[in-house]
């Protein structure tokens, strides 16, 4: 049983279904938060080869998809339990774009202290956006709890998480969806499948017919989606929100888009990927697509794209040297934050350790590279 | 040192069972705090396989105290998730045995979030689970797994001995501001009655208890293994006109480190005991500790009595499990050094 | 999507649909797997009651499900790996009953030397029978692998594998699913809805609509059998095993039918399990079903099922004493079989062991109850 | 001890690094052996992320080196399977940071299916796996869990230091009989090449290597930290003229407790190495059972060189991890006591 694929802009951006009735603010907000992903993703690619980062994940192509979903969450009760291939929705809810950067060189003012690989984002504001973690799927019943407490108190918010295609295979996807389904949990499930988990192609993962279907093993409705179409992938999430805040329980959309490059900036996809996929996913550009719709409709004035384009490099150029000007944190965040207090053994080893770099201070050599 | 703040110790008490004390603690801070809610397999209207939570659906609704599917990974997953927003999820894991399938859920992300989060998201629950043998269990309904939790920074892990501690440390727990992993000794639920206090008691996480006076040797001990050891450190003092010092250490992670060396610092003859397999248990830490900080006080090596390294055997626990008598020749051993 | 409950004799035992060509020697074959595993649930249950063994599982209600699915198998090169409330695979299979019953006692001939609970059985004649362990699910992912271990040797054995309806919310259906749908793995799947987890309902396991659709996710193909229908389970699951024979790919096949009785010796179903349900289910005992119909069909005489009861009793009784009466397993049982050969720490352990035992033995009281 | 049997050291050698001699390993027993398989995540056609597994499926196909979903509970479930019925499965996971949602089929599976099925059923697989610092990988691709497989009866727990142990320890550990641990310190899959046998080369499971002789004190160490201990034991030693042993302990469990004990009744000092974080680490078990057995020979308390007990830390990971400077400091605190 394999589920239609929604479409309202073809890969020419010509339009092929009923556009939703959204206001000019929000279509161009969501442009700009495309096309600001896609600055800051080539910003953090260059930023790795000229070895001032270690890592990043490539978002190019998969922007429709996080953009149309996050635009259809309410920042004032809802909450994201995200995947790391998520630029978009930092962008749309206009995350500190500084914050983003301090994540990825680990500095003094990274929120997770440099705790964290470059991508694992945590936010608070404006929208709860979880704390990324490697391990895969485990936020997805994260999600779940998340919007189970919002239910008990009877608010109105729900929660979000987003995942990859390889990620249904995991523990936490079963957990999370059949919870979800028991619970009448107000949560979206966005399956952001992008064919590939590294190398492994969907066929390989999965001999189900499709991502979407995944929700009858848990009486969760699925509906399918074009990934790189942001105004299907809007309507698509907004009707599960709306379902989900009405009470009516968890959807799974599963948006169907392509991983535009390698898995990361460690990963060298020719050595999988047949490249005609490439030249095919290209026409299918969710940027250039609704660019083209939004030009059509007059919503985009001439130039004022590329206005938009420049202004967004000018951005990540300027910020992304701000960060890389910081400082790394102090030694003493190795010891913070494991509890609430810190017990007696850590403070000791604290001790101990600025203490030792203190008095022996030779400076370490950091090698190593993150092979994906 | 503790976390824990509320400790209004009720003028009045109860005879109850350890099990019976569990049951107490949720159902009191459940009445006081309409955020704490329990969850697991059969924890609803059977009131959990050893009743640790009967009545608890009665009384506070299926929104509070529920059942789940069979998923550890769910419940702990979602658990963390109540946690993330609000709630204060109370975990049962049916047995300890069958943790594992949230393993990484109890590692990856309870334990770290705190940190990785650089404290922006934190994760208040307990996860609750019966350990240890003594009821012909065999491999599966036996084991003692505090040692992998102890491994694992970010946790707590409280293990009471006594139905006043277990009520007492539950609800500290369930206050702790970090995930608390907490192992009850399944071979306790009903083998005594003690007078707990009623209303809001508490005791503080990170603290020892002694069970025995004593100066001139320490036994170190938690859980199951109380008993046993004050059992034996009974037998020996008497045999022997000389006082074995029992302790209970109540809380293994972040374990009172200080109150353990000045233990050892005072007799400088120490026995560990655990019914977990020795090889890379938590007797191992204490026996390092020692080393580490208080060898010029010691008089002999650290001897731990554990469970050996093999799975838990079923028709044969009785010869598995340290008993006073193997604990006695521990104690006779250091004394003798 | 829900599926149809193939049925093929009614609960009254008359033939509601095509009943399978099968020799009347398989038959009564079957049946009496199906009585002897009613006796041998009995003698448990009375041994349990009067305290000589610690634990058992009631299997009433749910031989047709176990007999009729291991007559579909050839011992000569297929696996089982079971669930523990399987019973009548034993006896279809003609398992040693003695062995069962050391295994019942862990006495010194138990070919698990009493390590194991009750009911953990073990075998490897006449048909490899996996070792069952307390974790639940955790025997689906093999099964699936010792299928894969066939394919990739063009043997043309198969493997079963069961579980109940709790356990599909495990991680190992999930994963043992999959990699089966990916690898086309010759494995069937027999979800033995028994509608409980201990005291957990299906509704509160899961909202899917039926158990036989969550084979969707996975790209297996379900089907839903009366449980309590032998005939009928053995023509769904020979049915799931000429598919896997065939390099078809693997089956779910989920048997309904009802746990009569509490969940172990050790539960009391009253506190949950609605008593109309019982006597509901009563009426569709699957034995007295097929005993009706074989009496119709001419394939049994008069008198003759009650002859098969009776020998199946008195084994029963015989057996169980015979095994009642053997000393319980030597102490270096506890250290052999960790390894394939005992490591020196093993060897210390053990000689510290049977010494401190030989020269301080004053007996050890054995209490605690299992609760479940 | 050790159960393996073949030990043909070809004649000739080739230079390799620790991630080639893995690869050379895995090829040489394929090629021997058509029931050995190689799976997980992205083994095939990409060889894995650090390219163990290059040119396998290449070379023998789809069926014998493949790629899996993304379940680490999948991939050692099904390869326990696989075990059970003739094979002999060598699974990767990609990171030993993700083992966690295999645990329950590693601790209740794999290490207990000969116990519990009284040896009628066994599980020879090994799971081999990246683990450790140095590759700035933060919280998820750093960790060393050891002590958790090492506090499991059942499991045998190897980790080699160099491209020639890392083959003769890897084919040895596919010939045994039992499930293997196989963590490889990512951290030196590059950094050094050195002459490997070619052919079905063998090192004996349960054996020590000493990495540099000496008689004043001994350092234990494994993995990624035997580097780092020998430049410390190198600079000790010229500074003070004496000579400091260094043993790698290769495996872990079934450790050689007969070498180890040996090696520190040999000069009584004897410091501990590892990356997991202290408390109930591995280093904790050498403590112990030296105070138990050679406590009399002993000249200082055993000292341990661990990270701390936190999570693994991204920015700061340098110093995190032992270096030779930390190292240094406990050699001379064990040599001055
Ligand atoms: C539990 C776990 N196993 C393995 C990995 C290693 N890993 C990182 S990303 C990845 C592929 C993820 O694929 P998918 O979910 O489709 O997300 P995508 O990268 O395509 O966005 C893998 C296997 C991991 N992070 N977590
Ligand atoms: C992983 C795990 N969690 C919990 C348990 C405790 N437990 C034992 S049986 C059972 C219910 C099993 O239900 P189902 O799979 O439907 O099988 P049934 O008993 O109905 O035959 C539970 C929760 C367990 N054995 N394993
Ligand atoms: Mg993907
Ligand atoms: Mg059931």
């Amino acid at each position: 049983m394999s589920h239609d694929l929604l479409q309202i802009l073809d890969a020419k951006g010509r339009k092929v279904g009923r556009a939703p009735r959204v206001k000019k603010d929000l279509l161009l907000r969501m442009f700009r938060a495309m096309v600001e992903t896609r600055a800051f993703d080539e910003r953090c690619m260059n930023l790795q080869r000229t070895g001032k980062i270690g890592f990043s994940v490539p978002n190019r192509g998969v922007e429709a998809t996080s953009v149309g979903a996050a635009a259809a969450l309410d920042p004032a009760s809802d909450w994201i339990a995200p995947h790391y291939r998520d630029f978009g929705m930092l962008f749309f809810h206009g995350m500190s774009l500084e914050r983003m950067f301090d994540n990825m060189f680990g500095n003094r003012d990274d929120v997770a202290k440099g705790r964290q690989m470059p991508v694992h984002f945590s936010f608070r504001e404006p929208i709860p956006y979880l704390s990324i973690s490697s391990p895969l799927g485990t936020q997805i019943p994260h999600a779940v709890g998340i919007a189970m407490a919002m239910k008990k108190r009877g608010e109105k918010g729900i929660a979000l998480t987003s995942f990859g295609d390889g990620s249904t295979s995991t523990p936490g996807f079963h957990s999370g969806m059949n919870f979800a389904g028991v619970f009448g949990a107000p949560v979206v499930f966005l399956c952001q499948n992008n064919q590939w988990a590294i190398s492994c192609p969907v066929e390989k993962q999965t001999a189900s017919e499709d991502f979407a279907v995944k929700g009858e093993a848990y009486g969760v409705p699925g509906v399918r989606v074009d990934g790189n179409d942001v105004l299907a992938v809007y309507r698509a999430v907004s009707q599960a929100v709306k379902r989900a805040r009405a009470g009516e329980g968890p959807t799974l959309v599963e948006a169907v888009t392509f991983r535009m490059g390698g898995h990361s900036t460690s990963d060298d996809p020719s050595r999988y990927v047949p490249p005609e996929l490439f030249a095919e996913w290209e026409e299918r550009d969710p940027i250039q697509r609704f660019e083209a719709w939004l030009c059509s409709e007059g919503l985009l004035e001439e130039g004022e794209a590329e206005r938009i384009r420049e202004e967004a490099e000018r951005k990540m150029m300027e910020v992304s040297k701000v960060s890389e000007a910081k400082p790394r944190p102090p030694l003493a965040t190795i010891f913070t934050d494991v509890y609430a207090e810190m017990p007696r053994h850590l403070e000791r080893q604290m001790e101990e350790c600025i203490h030792h770099h203190a008095t022996r201070g030779e400076g370490v050599d950091e090698k190593g590279e993150f092979p994906l | 040192m503790s976390t824990t703040t509320a400790k209004r110790a009720g003028a009045k008490a109860r005879e109850l069972t350890l099990v019976q004390a569990v049951n107490d603690a949720l159902r009191t801070i459940m009445r006081e705090d309409p955020s704490v809610l329990v969850m697991g397999e059969d924890v609803g209207p059977k009131g959990g396989v050893f009743l640790a939570t009967e009545g608890l659906t009665e009384e506070f609704g299926e929104e509070r105290c529920f059942d789940t599917p069979l998923s550890e990974d769910g419940i702990v997953g979602c658990g963390v998730g109540l946690a993330l927003n609000g709630m204060k999820p109370v975990c049962e894991i049916q047995f300890q045995d069958f943790i594992f399938p949230a393993f990484d859920q109890i590692v990856s992300e309870a334990a770290k979030m705190r940190y990785r989060s650089g404290g922006q998201y934190t994760v208040p629950m307990v996860i609750r689970t019966p350990y240890g043998g003594g009821i012909r269990g065999g491999l599966y309904h036996s084991q003692s797994g505090e040692a992998y939790f102890c491994h694992t920074p970010g946790l707590k892990v409280v293990v009471p001995s006594t139905p006043r501690d277990a009520k007492g440390l539950l609800i500290a727990s369930i206050l702790d501001p970090d995930p608390v992993i907490f192992l009850e000794p399944k071979a306790l639920y009903r083998s005594f009655r003690e007078e707990v206090p009623e209303g809001l008691y508490t005791e503080p996480l990170s603290t020892t208890r002694e069970v025995r006076p004593g100066d001139a040797a320490v036994v170190f001990c938690y859980g199951a293994m109380v008993p046993v050891c004050k059992q034996a450190a009974d037998r020996v003092s008497e045999a022997r006109g000389v006082e074995v010092r029992v302790v209970d250490l109540r809380t293994l992670l972040p374990l009172d480190e200080d109150a353990v060396l000045d233990a050892a610092r005072d007799s400088g003859r120490v026995v560990v005991v655990h019914e977990a397999p020795r090889f890379c248990g938590f007797g191992g830490e204490i026996s390092a500790l020692i080393a580490e900080h208080a060898v010029e006080r010691m008089e002999a090596p650290v001897v731990r009595v554990t469970g050996f390294d093999t799975p838990f055997p079923n028709t044969l626990e009785h010869y598995y499990l340290p008993d006073a008598r193997r604990v006695v020749d521990a104690i006779e051993k250091v004394l003798d050094f």
